[in-house]
């Protein structure tokens, strides 16, 4: 990893080296999940990962972003490897890498108001304070298409497109590089879906994000599968 | 951190408004549960009941302990409403005292069991490995025993007295709390939005007592409602068995035992009859109105 | 298409709630015919699955039809005796669900649950039932189905449990099979093996379908003629080759756009219906769809719109209708008639779609199409 | 249907249970045992006297080791020790025979718990928000909020002094339990007395769960079929509300056993409950042991035997 900065623009945002999972199931089973996956990512680029439910990909999106710790192998974000990172400089790391969930219901905690929700992970960086807070998570709110005046509301208020919006927003909020699109509307009516779909790509074009998506819908390997936002959905 | 993020200029706010114009979770609960009319006539009775305590401890028609005050097995008067007992002793005045016992037993409970039960629960659910082992096999110890005897062999081992009575008695009912608070933290911990916020970066005090404390309070609320009605029917059965409060000070479930005999006997039914009834009734306005309280707080109920 | 199995006249099913009455299905009318699939097409909270509960009568309180006859070989459903569509149901007509794990019985074997169909009927000799359940399995292509059979839910794969429901439901040979989302929890290949196999037992049986669903390339596979339902409301019906060529209902036509193509040109947005569907309590005065509707006119506001012919066989319920639309706005016919061809049609400018809401109303009205004097 | 995975988890249950008794017995000998005042204090015996008599019956050794002793009298002879009290009195038979009476009168309010418990449970939630539901739900509160000893008092006083001339004594009798085991006079009373408090919470559960399985999308599949209604709330729906029945069968046990102490003593039935608090009083340790280990065993063996009970009720569950 010999200052991985000096490397061309080339050098990928994000290497993923023989990526392993195995879940143990019962005393001797175990349960293969994802088997070896490998692939790259430069900036800027949208890479869809396929494949039926059930075949390891959400898991593979929690191994990118390391909420699941993988078996073995590599996952190198930014020239680190965050395999190797445990604790505080995985956090760290975190301001990085965000991730967009699948089920808009479940990713939001119905306890708080959206305005806390979307001011977490600043708020567990330290970077915001205050008045500072309000004024950011309205704007976030402005980016994602929703009035910023909702930031006092619960999660439980919205639709499923609009607490869709909220997660984006959160994911937004520490301005990362990368984003793991977990299925981000295959939760939504067809109608609502293409609302979200153009949401993200606007976003990628006005934040120079990189985006990984998870769908399910094109009955493609689920190995390296460069396809838009707008074709992985159905 | 506050960069100018131009809006994308093609996008409305989406949807416009709210789906749906709604109050908290936590004030359409309580709106419910003033719709119920049981739970509501529970909360008088106890705020009632309270306002007996606090009274008895500065005030009682005749004081409670005092031999002869009255004729043995008098039966209700006007001077005594409720009677007296085998000793002489004004029963009102007793069973007003006996309240004392009673609602300090089962707050007193209650708070322990919230304190201990939910950090060991929670700790252990969301933790899972050796923590979680450890918390487990000690549940599962206590629950290979009858609480009443384990109340019973602890309150031996400490020795009378009120606060060796409460711990006794939380010995035997933290499980429960411990147990609901590991289940809540298990599956809490698997949503959605607790993966959301560690991919936030929050750590894991954050998680536990910022997201899963929350999202697991109305169960353990409720359930907090149910023990103070078990403890307060332990402390009665350890009382009627002989394992009260030293006499003579009063508590109900000693004065039905007193009772009892006189009422094999032949005697006076009143004298077990009445701390039988303040009994029961409290249990009832503990269980009716913890009852009311998970109906509005079930998040299943939709309204 | 010569007489109808089923018509539906009138259909009101409300939801009495504590916040008020739920209007999940208004004044629905529609003829099922003898061998025909029928699709019923619609955001969730449309109504169609209502109407489907209500054709079995299976509306739990606080539900209830309020109106309306369901006529079943000169029979009215909605007035018979508890006991009496007790036996119609999944003898003469079955109905199977969206979520085939949480359909099954988890604690009662699958092919218990298919037997018991049958056996709660008359139609299939007893000594035929075993029998018959393990042949079921076997023409829904369930493997194995002799083992298989004994098997519980949980250890069937999703498509295999949707196919269980579809054997049962089949298994007193119905007339009228009712298919709520057949294929909507389940993987995009495994959907096309089901939509594959509800055609051909259409087709071998002549078993008349009726397919609920919130995707209209579903319908497009299977069904012949197409029901568009919004906020309770038929909007648009019609033979689908035609509303796909030619949808007239804005709604009908908004759903078809955003449908997303495969061959689609990827720099192309997708275009969707902004907005929400509008509160079953309280519907907008007017045009349910005139909140979120790119076309509207004045009159959409204040007027409610009935089902008038538009086309050959074709029918929608729209004061400006597409034909028109398009005519007066200058936009091109449509020509291309493959699924979802209609997503490559834009709006004329200068009425963009915009979000818009009851509680927006008060503000001036947008930007009207020029016309209508 | 015994798989090799069930025979292994009861392998391990067995192996639970025997840490679970071996830790309660050891935690409940060193409690009493270093209790202030031991067993012969109520004789008066004092000084060398009290030093021979520790000494006969080990009472004088560190505790870890008296536990040893009884542990190896337990393994070897099958002996729980002598009493105390009775001095030299073998325990064993004494409480075994006690076990036999508590596991009579515990089996009748067992039954007596889950058949009105469930009964009333599906009564109410098929009768949802009806008088029907009111009344068997507030029938259940009473039983979960009425202490054991008040019932049983009041059974006591209606049907031993109030209405004994008519009843001719039927349902009640006088002190103490005659040993006639099993007469429906002597067991119907304390049987309902201690079974009435858990029947409360098993028709609470019952309801909920009852309630609860009807919303299921299976309810409406097995509507849909045309099933009658009457298959369909048993078949279907009490099949699958009785898995979180099942759950609280645990509990229900011990709280039959908890109760039992008091209603034994109440009535006079010479049980374990009974002997367990009598032994407390008369500082007899030994006896008190025994009962703690007798109820660890049976409350192990009731929840293994739960355990097994939801393999059957419910297919998805496999060890």
């Amino acid at each position: 990893m010999a200052d991985p900065r000096a490397a061309a623009a080339r050098e990928p945002l994000l290497r993923v080296v023989n990526v392993v999972k195995y879940f143990h199931a019962g005393v001797a089973a175990t349960v293969k999940a994802v088997d070896g996956v490998s692939f790259e990512i430069q900036p800027g680029e949208t890479v869809g990962l396929v494949g039926e439910s059930g075949c390891g990909k959400s898991t593979l999106g929690r191994l990118l972003t390391q909420l699941l710790p993988a078996t073995s192998g590599q996952v190198i974000f930014d020239g680190v490897d965050l395999t190797r990172l445990g604790g505080e400089k995985l956090r760290q790391q975190r301001k990085q890498l965000q991730m967009i969930f699948q089920d808009p219901f479940a990713s939001l905690d119905p306890r708080m108001t959206i305005g806390d929700i979307i001011a977490e992970p600043l708020e567990n960086f330290g970077l915001v304070t205050g008045r500072q807070k309000n004024a950011r998570v309205q704007e976030l709110l402005r980016v994602v298409g929703l009035n910023p005046y909702f930031n006092n509301r619960y999660p439980h208020e919205f639709s499923g497109g609009q607490r869709q919006r909220i997660g984006i927003a959160r994911a937004l909020a520490l301005n990362p590089k990368l984003i793991v699109c977990d299925e981000p509307v295959s939760a939504l009516d067809v109608s609502i879906q293409a609302q979200i779909i153009n949401l993200l790509e606007d976003l990628q074009r006005e934040f120079n994000l990189t985006y990984i998506f998870i769908a399910h819908d094109l009955a493609e390997p689920a190995d390296r599968v460069g396809t838009p936002p707008d074709r992985t959905q159905g | 951190m506050a960069t100018a993020m131009p809006t994308p200029a093609t996008i409305d706010y989406a949807g416009g408004t709210l789906a749906r114009e709604q109050v908290s979770l936590w004030r359409d609960g309580i709106r419910r549960l003033r719709r119920n009319k049981l739970a509501l006539g529970a909360a008088i009775y106890l705020g009632f009941l309270a306002l007996v305590c606090l009274v008895s401890i500065f005030w009682t028609p005749y004081k409670p302990n005092v031999i002869g005050t009255c004729e043995t097995y008098q039966l209700p008067s006007a001077a005594h409403p409720l009677g007296c007992d085998d000793l002489g002793r004004d029963s009102l005045s007793r069973l007003m005292v006996g309240s004392q016992v009673s609602l300090s037993v089962g707050l007193a409970t209650a708070i322990i069991v919230l304190g201990v039960g939910v950090v060991v629960g929670l700790i252990a659910g969301y933790f899972r490995g050796a923590a979680d082992a450890i918390v487990s096999l000690g549940i599962n110890i206590f629950y290979g025993v009858p609480p009443l005897l384990v109340a019973v062999a602890l309150y031996v081992l400490l020795g009378s007295g009120l606060i060796n009575i409460i711990i006794a008695i939380s010995a035997t009912v933290w499980m429960d709390m411990a147990r609901l608070a590991r289940g809540q933290a298990l599956s809490i911990r698997e949503r959605e939005f607790i993966e959301a916020a560690r991919a936030g970066g929050a750590r894991w005090g954050k998680i536990l007592f910022g997201h899963i404390l929350p999202n697991a309070l109305g169960p353990i609320i409720v359930q907090a409602t149910f023990v103070i009605p078990v403890a307060i029917l332990t402390a009665a059965f350890l009382s009627f068995l002989g394992f009260g409060v030293p006499p003579p000070k009063a508590d109900w479930g000693g004065m039905a035992n007193e009772g009892l005999p006189s009422l094999q006997g032949g005697f006076d039914p009143y004298i077990l009859l009445f701390p039988a009834l303040a009994l029961s009734i409290t249990l009832l306005a503990f269980n009716f109105f913890g009852d009311g309280l998970r109906d509005a707080f079930d998040p299943r109920q939709k309204r | 298409m010569a007489n109808p199995v089923l018509q539906v006249q009138d259909l009101s099913t409300s939801f009495f709630t504590g916040d008020g009455e739920v209007k999940a299905v208004r004044n629905v009318n529609f003829n099922l015919f003898n061998g025909e699939t029928l699709g019923l097409v619609g955001e969730s909270g449309c109504g169609k699955s209502v109407t489907a509960m209500s054709i079995l009568g299976l509306v739990q309180r606080p539900g209830k039809i309020v109106n309306g006859k369901i006529v079943f070989k000169g029979q009215d459903l909605v007035r018979m005796p508890a006991e009496e569509l007790r036996e119609i149901r999944g003898r003469d007509i079955a109905m199977i669900f969206q979520d085939p794990l949480s359909s099954l019985n988890p604690v009662l074997r699958v092919g218990f649950q298919i037997d018991e169909a049958m056996k709660a009927h008359d139609k299939v000799p007893a000594d035929q039932i075993a029998q018959r359940g393990v042949d079921l399995l076997k023409e829904v292509r369930v493997p194995d189905a002799a083992r298989r059979i004994k098997d519980y839910p949980h250890q069937f794969s999703g498509g295999m449990r949707q196919r269980a429901m579809i054997a049962m439901g089949l298994s007193n040979r119905p007339e009228i099979l009712i298919a709520d989302e057949p294929t909507t929890a389940l993987d995009v290949t495994v959907q096309a093996q089901i939509l594959e196999l509800l055609r051909d037992l259409n087709q071998e049986m002549g078993t008349s379908i009726i397919l609920i669903t919130h995707n209209l390339g579903v319908v497009a596979g299977l069904c012949k003629r197409v029901i568009v339902m919004y906020a309770g409301e038929i909007v648009e019906e019609g033979p689908v080759d035609q509303i796909f060529e030619s949808p007239q209902h804005p709604y009908t036509w908004s759903l078809l756009r955003s449908i997303p193509r495969i061959d689609a040109d990827r720099r192309e947005r997708l275009k969707s219906i902004e907005g929400l569907p509008p509160d079953l309590i309280a519907l907008p005065p007017g045009c349910e769809f005139s909140p979120r509707c790119p076309f509207r006119i004045e009159k959409c506001f204040t007027q409610d719109p009935e089902l008038e012919t538009v086309g050959p066989a074709q029918r929608a319920a729209c004061w400006v209708t597409m034909k028109r639309a398009y005519a007066e706005m200058g936009a091109a016919d449509i020509t291309d008639t493959r699924p979802g061809a209609a997503s490559g049609i834009r709006p004329p400018k200068g009425i963009e779609a915009r979000v818009a809401d009851r509680r927006e109303l008060n503000a001036p009205p947008l930007p009207t199409p020029a016309s209508d004097e | 249907m015994l798989t090799r995975g069930t025979l292994i988890y009861i392998g391990q249950r067995l192996v639970l249970i025997v840490f679970t008794v071996v830790v309660v017995s050891f935690g409940v000998f060193a409690v009493v045992h270093s209790l202030p005042g031991n067993a012969f204090v109520s004789d008066r015996v004092h000084g060398q006297a009290l030093q021979i008599l520790l000494h006969e019956y080990g009472l004088d050794l560190p505790i870890p080791l008296q536990y040893w002793n009884w542990v190896k009298g337990i393994v070897l002879h099958g002996s729980l020790g002598v009493s105390l009290y009775i001095r030299g009195l073998p325990i064993t038979p004494l409480v075994l025979r006690e076990l036999s009476v508590s596991a009579m009168l515990g089996g009748s309010a067992l039954i007596v718990t889950i058949g009105l418990g469930i009964t009333f449970g599906v009564l109410a939630a098929v009768r949802q928000n009806s008088w029907v539901d009111y009344l068997l739900t507030s029938i259940a509160v009473v039983g979960y909020s009425v202490p054991s000893f008040v019932i049983a008092s009041l059974g006591i006083l209606i049907f031993g002094q109030w209405l004994n001339n008519l009843t001719q004594g039927a349902l009640y009798y006088p002190e103490p339990w005659s040993g006639t085991y099993g007469s429906l006079a002597e067991l119907s009373l304390p049987a309902i007395a201690l079974g009435f408090y858990t029947s409360g919470q098993i028709t609470r559960i019952t309801r909920a769960a009852m309630l609860d399985v009807i919303q299921q999308d299976y309810i409406r599949t097995a509507r849909a079929k045309g099933l009658q209604n009457r298959v369909v709330v048993i078949r279907h729906a009490l099949r699958n509300a009785l898995v979180p029945v099942t759950s609280i069968l645990g509990p229900t046990v011990i709280s039959i056993i908890t109760g039992s102490v008091v209603i034994e003593n109440i009535f006079g039935i010479p049980g374990l409950g009974k002997e367990f608090v009598e032994s407390i009083f008369q500082h007899d340790y030994n006896v008190t042991v025994g009962v703690f280990t007798i109820y660890a065993i049976l409350i192990g063996f009731a929840n293994l035997a739960v355990d097994l009970v939801y393999t059957v009720i419910d297919p998805r569950i496999r060890y």
